[in-house]
């Protein structure tokens, strides 16, 4: 099984050079920690700025300088400031190459669902629809149940939708699927894991 | 040339009615036209729908319009910040509108822009695709979002010069440059307030077309989630 | 009668403090001479620039620098630019008080031909469309009939359109139209011209 | 990053196809990329369909593409200065597609920002909007126009640095912007390239991300309409 740093730094290991990556809010955030050596990845954050840097120290905290979760970061030397709709135009318009985010639910099929529980927590979508919509290849990094031990990749979504079949890959504590034509197949098992462990802890359709 | 007010009372008198619409700029707390809102509070205005990505946290920003029950409708991205919106909203108390947050910034452009409706993929397969018109285009399904154009828009900048000519300053640029050409009227806030010619013609994000009334402000500017690292 | 010069400063007039303004190509640039003392306008050139100031000198002269008809211009202090995009989005949204533009025809309904005699001059309507679309308030200045001495004012114009129902105002050498609903109203006669010499060159409905 | 190129020619290296589409910016001779353009013309890539707001002059800028009739098409709004481009429209030898200048800018944005289609009510009543959807907004009627996707994308801005960020000179900023980012493949040439941190990240006009090959050029920047005054 995978700690939350570990499923970052395995999520790290689908950056390639020259990218530009979103990451989400929680654990995907974390992967910014794990990139590896010699791959040079440019952070966009959805509320205007490219080249995002790491938490500021004290010295340096700017209150017109945050990320999309409202954190205090740094700017590098390549970055730029835009508006909000400055960025979706990049995000809708398929400019970033990649989006690392979590999920409450993923589907068979790739569908996400992270937005929204009816009637219990309505906090918004903020840009992840458009993300989802918009980004080459998304990522969603979660763990594999939920608090009670039930599966979180479905046949089907039971949450409100985030997007339809947008998701590309899944990283778990568990493993790692991608997302294909007609279910998921796992490319890689976690530490001590196997098969039947997988199996269990899953609804949605395993192809291999 | 007549835009410059000395404060936000003075820039919002005789704009404001019960019912209107009002578009705000604004991030979280970063880049929030504090001022403005702190007015219209003292105003007294009621029935307001606001489109605003975010709400504030209840004692500053927006949320402090929904404490006095200022506010009937809130079109936003996300209000997870906010305890009193979530518990009004629940209660049936305050409409929402949620928007994508791409969408919520597109729309503010397009209806500054002139333009009455846009087609996006976000959203489809979604319950915000419910009930709006579906169009295909080059075989992907798209839907059709409309332009917003609102009462009066209130925007917070860095620097502002007498044209009305707007610099924002690092993320807290956000919304607001999309906010300020979507509100019949746009009032601006600056924490420095110039003579024209100060401003580089290339370096302004704002044109001053787009802002009727400019004031300067004090601003607190809070930290809504204070992150540091150890070097 | 009225020359260019003349033209030009009556529709001055229709000038107020605080106006935001595009000047077409032609006798409508020479309205920037005229500006009546005491009212600041700001002129917009489409090509993205707000506040367009003079003619440079000579030594002045920056290629980076026209205006929307190519010329040699200079910047004001209160002078921004933007791109294309951004320079429509003022015009298409209604952010421009007025444009005054030329014209080869326009009919008593407001209708504007400008952009193209088919077959023989096929230049484009560069932002001409998107300017009587979108400015609150839409002048034409031009000579009332054409070499041949054939009216320019039209019951319908028989060139493309450059928009329908667009015109708010028409300065000719002749006189000032308003155009009402139901046709054109004179408002101002030229110097020395009659009510008869009025009819004789305009094939439109004149109300008054 | 991998993103600097020493000349057009080497920028443009396998990028060239016959029958592609090219956007241009620039507008008039100003803001031109004029090194790209001539590299495009020493390949010999021919049935190129380009959209740019003017065509150049029959010796500089668009125009020598023409000359040499590598053009199969043009989609600009205005064509005024250029005497071979009125031969060949003539004589049945170009097509030329008509668009409103706002229209054609829009629809670079558009195109570059994800949104297949928009309402404008530009050309409405006008043979531009003849065979294009039709629909009303608000009592108004608008016409529906289509975003621009490109394979790719030439600009020319000021200053680049090593990243891909942008900074254009005044009105040299024109049509850049847009065009940048509606090509699947965007190469700029700047008149100073310089290392990342020399350009202040608020003043930055195209970010990186929409740069995939950048390089230093000469400029000739001939002025089209050279109009002085007395003093």
């Amino acid at each position: 099984m995978w700690d939350r740093n570990q499923m970052a730094s395995r999520a790290a290991l689908e950056l390639a050079d020259g990218m530009y990556v979103n990451l989400g809010i929680g654990i995907p955030t974390l992967v910014s920690n794990y990139i590896p050596e010699g791959i040079d990845v440019t952070l966009q954050s959805e509320n205007g700025m490219l080249g995002m840097g790491p938490f500021p120290t004290e010295e340096r905290i700017d209150p017109d300088l945050i990320n999309a979760g409202k954190q205090t970061i740094t700017e590098l030397e390549r970055t730029s400031y835009f508006s909000s709709a400055d960025s979706f135009s990049m995000i809708r318009g398929g400019h970033i190459d990649m989006a690392i985010l979590g999920a409450m639910e993923v589907s068979e099929k790739g569908d996400l669902a992270n937005w929204m529980i009816p009637g219990k927590l309505v906090k918004g979508m903020g840009g992840a629809m458009d993300l989802v919509a918009g980004v080459k290849r998304v990522i969603v990094i979660m763990d594999h149940t939920n608090k009670s031990g039930d599966s979180k990749i479905l046949k089907e979504c039971t949450l409100p939708l985030t997007g339809k079949s947008v998701v590309h890959q899944i990283i778990t504590n568990l493993c790692v699927f991608n997302v294909k034509q007609d279910g998921l197949e796992i490319i890689e098992y976690a530490d001590g894991v196997d098969r039947k462990k997988i199996e269990e802890a899953t609804e949605a359709k395993i192809l291999n | 040339m007549g835009k410059i007010y000395k404060s936000a009372s003075e820039a919002l008198d005789g704009i404001l009615f019960d019912g209107m619409s009002i578009a705000s700029g604004g991030f979280g707390l970063c880049g929030i036209p504090e001022n403005s809102i702190n007015a219209i509070k003292e105003s007294g205005v009621k029935n307001l729908t606001v489109a605003s990505n975010n709400a504030g946290v209840d004692d500053f920003g927006l949320g402090i319009l929904l404490q006095t029950k200022q506010v009937k409708k809130m079109i936003s991205s996300y209000v997870g910040e906010n305890a009193e919106f979530m518990r009004q909203y629940l209660g049936g108390e305050l409409e929402l509108e949620f928007n994508p947050q791409g969408t919520l910034a597109e729309r503010m452009r397009a209806g500054g822009a002139g333009i009455p409706g846009f087609y996006t993929k976000t959203g489809v397969g979604t319950v915000i695709a419910e009930g709006k018109e579906h169009k295909e285009f080059g075989g992907d399904m798209y839907i059709l979002e409309t332009g917003l154009v609102m009462d009066l828009s209130i925007v917070k900048a860095w620097k502002g010069d007498e044209a009305g000519n707007l610099i924002y300053n690092k993320t807290a640029r956000n919304f607001n440059p999309n906010a300020a050409t979507c509100g019949k009227i746009c009032i601006a806030e600056v924490e420095e307030l110039v003579p024209v010619g100060q401003l580089d013609p290339d370096h302004i994000h704002t044109p001053g077309i787009f802002v009727n009334r400019i004031f300067m402000g004090s601003h607190e500017k809070r930290i809504e989630n204070r992150t540091i690292s150890e070097r």
